[in-house]
């Protein structure tokens, strides 16, 4: 992810706010996006890596299950029976320190019917630097902890393998990208 | 004219702007400009008896006849040589007076700067610039009397004056605009060379007199000279008894000749002058302190003066000149003789007074001479001038009030006879009860003799007084060429030493043996009594704490300090002004209106209602807020339908960002509403809400209906693609056509978000501060950019 | 070509507006508050990408079209956000459940010294 | 020449925007405020100059034919109010960086200060009714920063009172403006008298009666003044110098704008009646009260009876007197306050109870105050008694005695107050207990800046009085221009 | 088209009815918020749909708008349960 | 201006009259926001009625475009003052913990004094003068 993939993005947003390509409108974007970059030069994410194949992936995976929990949940509203209705809150402990992983696995799972971030936990920073964060997720129609957090580490390797930190690219990556 | 004023406003501004370094030289440097314009008026003074007036006009605002003129004639000069001549001796005299003092300079400039506005008064001929030196003298001689301002009853008398003369002289602001306005005249000169007449001309005159009366302390207004007397000695000595109560003298005298036939004038003028001399007298029958005696003396004798002046007849107006000169002389001498005894047995007090014959021959005699010329007793000049007033008033050519002034004024001059042996004696005799054992009678052994300098000015001006008296022909014949600027006729006029046995002297006689007797009659009863404060100066009192009082209850009344009583104010404003335009015939516009545009319409409509009614039952503010915001959305619906796009955007956005803001600050506030205020049932609430509704509503619909003109928005339509090229037509107006408005808005937007984060910030500080103060110091709580910038890191 | 596109537009709108209404019932049907957001929330973010993928279908200018995508991806965005906030916001409000959970790991860590909040989650420590 | 219209708004308003990008750098704040004031100034008195010269200056923004622009008109009248009015803000400008715990004061001071400025200029040379209602917006909100500046309890308190019902003020006029433009379809204040005068009677009646509640209450008329007094004094110093000078007189400009331009033939006995009780109602509080800042306060709401009065006697010469009375009283009040903030800052307080013998510390200070005050009180020879002989000549001359009268008592009254504030706080005894009291012209010395600016106001309304003659004249001419609408319709569209 | 507008129409003015009885009826913030969250969301698909029948490109703008506000606005309630609580 | 929208005008300007006439500022808010409402949509209906949106190029009778201008000027204008006003409350609310408007202290000052009678700042000095 390079220094200029923030700006370029939200350039392109501002066009299709406009839904225009124009001289001004080109020329009034860099310069709201240079103001915005200015004032929030200490917002930055870490470097990452992007990796096509792996967002497509992760894309297509996290439609599917969008679909399925979907149509889970309208059973449940539609026919709801205490197995359904049973919830709790499961924390799982990441692998990754990034903060942004961290934040997509987290929308991830808050976008998805019957799950729900409530809480992130960062662990105070170990001697080789930060340790990654603990998600406490509320599940709807919970039965199986295990299975959740089994389902929510695979989401993190799915990230993973889109999006990977710079300086933390490691070969492990690729392993629990097989798990998935 | 004017050079010779504007030096002694330059004087007066260099001794105060002196402060302390003045303290030294003011005094005399100050004699200077008075003394510069008497040696002018004797340069003068042939020129102007031969009939030739000198006149000099500074045009101010011509506009509205403001113009500073000025013009010397006989009469004007006479006063001049008064103020000046006075008004040297008593700097002079000052100068021994107070010795060293820091605040000689501020006195000094106060007195030269009094100087020049008595000149001012004695030589307009301007209407308004009468008054402009008429209220200029009232605020010196305000401050002059609250000098000592240390003292509180002398504040309280600087008040009193400034006051009454200040309510005298907008009466006769008033008068004096209605006469330029009737007589159509800017000057003195042209309203007695056309006089006007009518009744707002005599309506102006009564108001002019009113200010007169003031002025010159004359019943009812007569209370505040005595309490001037706070001043110091040399000061009342020229400001109220030799000139400044004068000015009402002035101005009767300038206008009585032309005037005097006017309805009520004579009238007045008796009435006031005669209870001024009579009450005068009484009081000053009971006073101990003999300035203070003087000073109720000075009321009665101006009473006098006003009468004679007042009258208008040839006779009496001749006769009441020399008056005003043979009183500027000898009452200025008593005064400065108390001044002299003051300073140097420190009491005025005539109970405490003895010895002082041997101890201060001068004084002694020149009290005597100047007492000889007020109880107008041969050959002082007191005696020649009220021989010929009562002389005057004998050939009485003006019926009842001529005959009702010869009464009264015989009446008051036995009286005037009786007080003035009282004071005489109560300074110079050896009979001397105390008042109690504090205050025992003094000891003339140990007196100190005054500086023959300090005696000098007193002894001179009682001199002048039998100087006068002796000369009474030549005197006489230059008051006459004097007098004719006031009124022709007394051309021919004289004044004689001795005139013979005729109906006045022997008047005059029975008057001093009258005086005499009452004296001696009374002496028991005067001698130990001490008067109280007068009733007039009760009422005046009464009057003012009434309105001071009465302020403060209105003010209670009008200021509650209630918000929302202010705003049921504005509002019940609001819905009676529309109310009155509906009344006086706006509905009429009103043309039959569709009752809605769509369906949609009807529909955003109630919603809108509906939860803008349901904010009112809200008993949370979380509640009241979303409704709030929900009532903005469906507002957003009706624009939507109206064919404003932009405009429900808008809506939109704002309706959120002030929920969002709102819940910011109520997430702060306890959630639940107290209850509603005390200060008004509900009924009184409801009743101005339906008013301001109903009313706005009606006149709205009224004022839409009646559109004369297509809107100017169909130009902005026509120009908006081809000039403005923009396809928006509303956003083409917003950053094209009326871009200005939006600069405006612009503005406001950032100088409130400016006002939001001081407040903010102001209250943070405090926070932080009560922090400290509880020893519970803790950073300041993170905001949700650093929690945020926190997330990322 | 166009009768294609409006079929899958009107199946579009009406999966949406099923969506939609499901959500409201769920509202009802379901036991607590965090129950709801499941249900309401995240079908009623799915439900407004299909009407505005539908109408995506229906406006082919580029300039709507473009303010629509970005609506649906600020949907994605957003969508998962606020609901974690809220979600968020009223446990640490202490709402709980009348019926416990099952499985609380939250209530366990409470208080553990060796986790700071992230995400903002200041509200404990203040 | 009209192109310096613009730049009278738009010179202080960018450095609003600068001074807020400096913010963390108060020299900075101040060079970028005085010399945005000062250019303001000098532009008005150019302008004044030329317009006086060669008669109203128009500037449509944008280019646009003046018929569809918003436009910027400056007559004499305006820039006559404008030259005073700026004078003043920057008087008081320079006074307020003279004071010296202006550190502890926000740095919000300046942008707001200049964004005032911006505001107070584009409302007297709007000529364009929503452009008059965004400009006061624009004035308002730089009233309400500063009104509020240090956060205070009494600040918060009285702030609320002032901004609540400004706000009300707001709609009533954007309501006014809004259902004139519905009736009549421009916004354009040289097209509006003809329109206007097509309308039937009720609704001009209405629509007259909106905008004069609008700015009756900001000029502070009875029955709507009641927030004035108590907002006023809370605000620091010279801010309330500023807005007892200016901000309540750009309310009676308004006035006299709408009143002679858009409804020339009202009938204004209400408002005769209305001047009356204003005047009686603010000196009687003024009486009743025992704090320098209140009574001042009190005396705003007293003297704008007398401009309404001017105003409601109608006609070229009440509204030549009245803009005399204009011009000689923005000065004269800035410097009453301006004084009491020096006694303010040596002793703490305001309080008559609290504060005696100050003619005794300093007499320079002492004549600073008498001046102004008697020139308040309109008393000869300063440029008061001239306001005051101009409007009442006229009224007697209206034959209109009642309210002569009224003016009349209510000027001695006004001298009752006076006094007693200079009885109260400059005559007596110095308190012994002030024991660093400093005394004779050790006071002034201490506040230099304060004290030299304050001298500067006091020597205008000075040079008022003594050139009241031309200035006379010149309100003439200005009276001429302000109550032709045909002639400002002409000039506007050529 | 129109028809499915109409059944859309329904099922969407249902759902908004029910949303704001729950709105009405329920006892805390968490879940006022909730409703809210929906109400909007309904609104926004009524835009929609409005956009898909009319094919008039007007409102899109609307929809991007509200939608960042309604974002806005259940951050705001959130923070405001978070302080007040539920 | 059709009927329902005047009396949509008055009812807000009604609602929002009651709650400014209250002492809590939260009220007094409010009921400005809802004023503040009534004044817009007065603004907008004083032009001719609904119509197209004035776009060039569309169809159709057009609305006036110039209230809507107005409008989108004064809703910002208050928006901005409200969020002042709330910024003044939030202040409030740290100097005395509630948002309720106090009566100035002064007037109630005036007030208790001129409820005592015969008070100590009558005329400076009574025993002055003769």
């Amino acid at each position: 992810m390079s220094r200029l993939t923030t700006p370029v993005f939200l350039l392109v947003v501002w066009l299709a706010v406009w839904g225009e390509v124009s001289v001004v409108n080109v020329v009034s974007g860099i310069a709201v996006v240079a103001i915005v970059s200015l004032l929030f030069r200490r917002v930055q994410p870490g470097r990452h890596r992007i990796h096509v194949v792996g967002l497509v992936r992760l894309l297509a995976v996290f439609v599917w299950r969008l679909l399925t929990s979907s149509a889970n949940v309208v059973l449940t509203v539609l026919a709801p029976t205490p197995e359904r209705l049973r919830s709790g809150v499961v924390g799982v402990e990441l692998s990754d320190p990034s903060p942004l992983v961290a934040t997509i696995v987290s929308d991830a799972i808050s976008l998805t019917p019957g799950t729900l971030t409530l809480e992130a936990r960062f662990p105070n920073p170990g001697p080789d630097g930060p340790l990654p964060p603990t998600l406490f997720i509320h599940v709807l129609g919970l039965d199986d902890a295990e299975a959740i957090r089994d389902d929510v580490q695979r989401l993190e390797a799915l990230v993973l393998s889109a999006i990977t930190p710079n300086g933390l690219d490691r070969e492990a990556a690729p392993d629990r990208e097989g798990g998935s | 004219m004017i050079p010779l004023l504007i030096a002694h406003l330059v004087v007066a501004v260099a001794c105060l702007a002196a402060g302390r370094a003045g303290a030294r030289w003011a005094l005399p440097f100050a004699a200077l400009a008075p003394a510069a314009t008497f040696v002018w008026l004797v340069a003068q003074a042939a020129d102007v008896l031969d009939g030739d007036s000198p006149t000099s006009t500074v045009e101010w605002i011509p506009e509205f006849s403001l113009t500073i003129a000025l013009r010397l004639d006989g009469f004007g000069l006479l006063m001049g040589l008064i103020v000046s001549g006075i008004g040297v001796l008593v700097l002079l005299y000052s100068t021994q007076y107070f010795g060293r003092r820091d605040d000689l300079g501020r006195l000094a400039g106060m007195l030269v700067g009094f100087a020049g506005a008595m000149l001012g008064i004695v030589w307009a001929d301007g209407l308004l610039t009468l008054f402009v030196f008429w209220e200029l003298t009232s605020i010196t001689s305000f401050l002059l009397i609250g000098f000592t301002d240390k003292v509180e009853a002398a504040r309280a008398a600087a008040n009193r004056a400034f006051l009454v003369t200040g309510a005298g002289g907008l009466c006769l602001l008033a008068g004096l605009i209605i006469l330029t306005i009737t007589g159509d005249a800017t000057t003195i000169s042209e309203l007695a060379a056309d006089p006007p007449s009518g009744t707002l001309t005599n309506v102006a005159l009564v108001l002019l007199l009113l200010g007169a009366f003031t002025k010159s302390a004359q019943f009812p207004f007569h209370f505040w000279l005595p309490g001037a007397m706070a001043a110091p000695t040399p000061v009342s000595a020229y400001l109220h008894s030799a000139t400044m109560v004068k000015a009402g003298l002035v101005v009767v005298a300038r206008f009585a000749p032309t005037f005097a036939a006017e309805g009520p004038w004579r009238w007045l003028i008796v009435g006031a002058g005669l209870s001024s001399l009579l009450l005068g007298g009484v009081r000053a029958m009971r006073q101990q302190d003999a300035k203070l005696a003087l000073a109720h003396g000075t009321v009665s004798q101006l009473g006098f003066l006003m009468v004679l002046l007042g009258l208008g007849t040839s006779a009496a107006t001749y006769a009441g000149v020399a008056m005003l000169l043979a009183h500027a002389l000898f009452k200025a001498a008593l005064f400065l003789c108390v001044g002299v005894v003051d300073h140097e047995t420190g009491t005025r007090d005539m109970r405490r007074l003895r010895g002082l014959r041997r101890a201060l021959p001068i004084v002694a005699a020149s009290v005597t001479v100047a007492a000889a010329s007020m109880a107008a007793i041969p050959p002082t000049f007191g005696f020649v001038a009220k021989e010929k007033a009562l002389d005057g008033l004998l050939d009485n050519e003006i019926g009842a009030v001529g005959t009702v002034a010869l009464i009264g004024i015989a009446i008051g001059s036995v009286l005037t006879v009786a007080y003035t042996i009282r004071i005489a004696v109560g300074l110079l005799g050896d009979d001397a009860p105390g008042i109690d054992v504090d205050h025992a009678p003094i000891d003339p052994a140990s007196l100190h003799r005054p500086k023959p300098a300090f005696v000098a000015v007193p002894a001179l001006l009682a001199v002048s007084s039998i100087v006068a008296g002796l000369a009474a022909g030549p005197v006489g014949r230059w008051l006459a060429d004097v007098t004719t600027s006031l009124d022709e006729k007394t051309a021919t006029k004289e004044l004689k030493l001795w005139p013979g046995v005729n109906e006045a002297l022997l008047l005059s006689t029975a008057i001093i043996l009258a005086g005499v007797a009452l004296w001696w009659f009374t002496r028991p009863s005067t001698r130990t009594v001490d008067a109280r404060q007068s009733l007039a100066t009760d009422i005046y009192d009464r009057l003012y704490d009434g309105l001071l009082d009465g302020a403060r209850r209105t003010t209670v009344l009008t200021q509650s300090g209630s918000l929302p009583f202010y705003l049921a104010v504005v509002l019940t404003t609001l819905a009676a002004a529309l109310g009155a335009a509906l009344i006086a015939g706006a509905t009429d516009s009103i043309a039959s209106p569709r009752f809605s545009n769509s369906a949609v319409e009807f529909v955003a409509v109630v919603v809108t209602g509906a939860l803008a009614i349901a904010v009112l039952a809200a008993r949370t503010r979380f509640v009241a807020a979303v409704l709030l915001g929900g009532s903005g959305y469906g507002l957003a619906i009706v624009y939507l339908v109206q064919g404003a796009p932009d405009l429900a955007i808008t809506q939109f956005l704002v309706e959120t960002l002030t929920i969002v803001v709102f819940l910011l600050v109520l997430a702060r506030l306890p959630s639940d509403f107290l209850p509603a205020p005390a200060w008004a049932p509900r009924i009184a609430r409801i009743t101005i809400a339906v008013a301001v509704g109903a009313t706005m509503s009606l006149f709205a619909l009224s004022a839409s209906g009646s559109r004369t003109a297509p809107s100017a928005g169909e130009a902005y339509v026509a120009l908006s693609e081809p000039e403005a090229g923009g396809r928006n037509v509303v956003n083409v107006i917003l950053v094209d056509f009326r871009g200005f408005d939006t600069f405006g808005e612009i503005t406001v937007l950032a100088v409130a978000g400016a006002g939001v984060i001081n407040l903010v910030r102001a209250a943070r500080r405090e926070q932080r501060r009560k922090h400290i103060e509880d020893g519970t110091d803790v950073a300041p709580p993170e905001t949700e950019v650093d929690r945020q910038v926190g997330a990322w890191r | 070509m166009s009768a294609v596109v409006d079929v899958v537009a009107a199946v579009l709108l009406l999966t949406g507006s099923g969506l939609a209404l499901i959500a409201a019932i769920g509202l009802f049907r379901m036991p607590d508050t965090y129950s709801r957001i499941h249900v309401a929330t995240k079908p009623a973010t799915l439900a407004v990408v299909c009407t505005v993928g539908a109408a995506l279908l229906r406006v082919p200018d580029l300039a709507p079209t473009s303010k629509l995508l970005l609506a649906v991806a600020l949907q994605f965005w957003t969508a998962p956000v606020a609901s974690h906030m809220v979600g968020r916001a009223a446990h640490s409000a202490g709402l709980r459940p009348d019926e416990p959970w099952v499985v609380d790991d939250l209530a366990t860590i409470e208080g553990d010294a060796g986790f700071s909040a992230g995400e903002g989650g200041d509200a404990d420590d203040r | 020449m009209s192109a310096l219209l613009p730049l009278l708004v738009g010179v202080p308003l960018l450095g609003a925007a600068c001074s807020l990008a400096v913010i963390r750098s108060r020299p900075v704040q101040r060079v970028i405020s005085v010399v945005c004031s000062g250019s303001v100034v000098g532009i008005s008195i150019a302008l004044l100059i030329d317009v006086d010269r060669n008669g109203t200056e128009v500037a449509s923004i944008g280019g646009w034919p003046a018929e569809i622009a918003i436009n910027l008109v400056a007559d004499r009248f305006a820039t006559l109010m404008l030259t005073i009015s700026s004078l003043m803000l920057l008087a008081v400008l320079v006074y307020a960086m003279g004071q010296r715990t202006d550190h502890e004061r926000s740095r919000f001071f300046h942008p707001a200060y200049l964004a005032l400025i911006g505001g107070v200029c584009g409302a007297f040379l709007a000529g364009d009714l929503f452009n008059l209602f965004v400009w006061f917006e624009a004035l308002l909100i730089a009233s309400y920063v500063l009104l509020t500046l240090d956060g205070t309890d009494d600040q918060i308190r009285s702030g609320t009172t002032y901004v609540v019902l400004n706000v009300i003020e707001s709609f009533v006029l954007v309501t006014g403006v809004a259902l004139i433009f519905a009736a009549t379809g421009t916004l354009n204040m040289a097209v509006l008298p003809e329109r206007l005068a097509e309308l039937p009677d009720g609704i001009q009646l209405g629509l007259n009666l909106l905008l004069l509640i609008a700015f009756g209450l900001k000029a502070a008329v009875f029955p709507l003044y009641s927030w004035l007094p108590d907002s006023y004094p809370a605000a620091p110093s010279p801010v309330s110098a500023v807005f007892a000078g200016l901000l309540t007189k750009i309310g009676v400009y308004a006035i006299i704008r709408t009143q002679t331009l858009l409804f020339p033939d009202t009938n204004r006995t209400l408002l005769l009646v209305i001047a009356g009780l204003t005047m009686v109602v603010g000196v009687v509080g003024a009486i009743a009260q025992s704090d320098m800042k209140r009574i001042l306060s009190f005396h705003i709401v007293s003297q704008i009876g007398y401009m309404i009065m001017g105003v409601a006697l109608g006609g070229v010469v009440a509204i030549t007197a009245t803009i005399f009375y204009m011009v000689h009283h923005i000065p004269v009040k800035t410097s009453l306050f301006l004084v009491e903030g020096i006694v303010e800052r040596e002793t703490g307080t305001s309080s008559l109870s609290k504060v005696s013998g100050m003619a005794r510390r300093s007499g320079p200070l002492a004549a600073l105050f008498l001046i102004p005050a008697f020139s308040l009180a309109g008393l000869p020879p300063f440029s008061g008694f001239l306001g005051k002989t101009a409007v009442v000549t006229e009224g007697l001359q209206q034959r209109s005695w009642w309210i002569v009268a009224v003016a009349l008592a209510v000027s001695l009254m006004t001298l009752i107050s006076m006094l007693k504030i200079w009885t109260g706080a400059f005559w007596g005894a110095p308190d012994p207990a002030d024991e660093d009291a400093r005394e004779g012209d050790g006071v002034l010395r201490h506040h230099r800046l304060m004290s030299a600016v304050t001298g500067a106001v006091v020597t205008l309304t000075l040079a008022i009085a003594l050139f009241a003659g031309p200035i006379y004249r010149f309100c003439e001419r200005a009276a001429a221009d302000a109550t032709d609408p045909l002639a400002y319709a002409l000039a506007v569209l050529p | 088209m129109t028809a499915v507008v109409w059944v859309c129409g329904i099922m969407l003015g249902a759902a908004g009815f029910l949303t704001t009885i729950h709105v009405i009826r329920s006892r805390n913030l968490a879940d006022r918020a909730v409703g809210i969250d929906m109400l909007i969301a309904i609104v926004l698909n009524s835009l929609a749909v409005s956009i898909a029948f009319s094919q008039d490109d007007l409102f899109a703008a609307l929809v991007l708008i509200i939608g960042l506000l309604a974002f806005l606005g259940s951050v705001t309630i959130a923070r405001y349960i978070e302080e007040r609580g539920p | 201006m059709s009927v329902e929208q005047a009396l949509l005008i008055g009812l807000m300007a009604g609602a929002g009259t009651y709650l400014a006439l209250h002492r809590t500022l939260t009220r007094i808010i409010l009921g400005l926001g809802l004023l503040g409402n009534a004044v817009n949509l007065l603004i907008l209906t004083s032009g001719d009625g609904p119509g197209e949106p004035p776009i060039i190029g569309r169809e159709g009778e057009f609305t006036d475009p110039i209230p809507q201008a107005l409008v989108l000027t004064a809703i910002v204008i208050g928006f901005g003052v409200i969020s002042f006003l709330l910024a003044m409350a939030y202040r409030a609310w740290t100097i005395d913990g509630n948002d309720e408007v106090e009566d100035d202290i002064s007037d109630r000052q005036l007030a208790d004094r001129a409820a005592e009678t015969g008070d100590a700042d009558t005329a400076p000095g009574r025993e002055g003068g003769s």
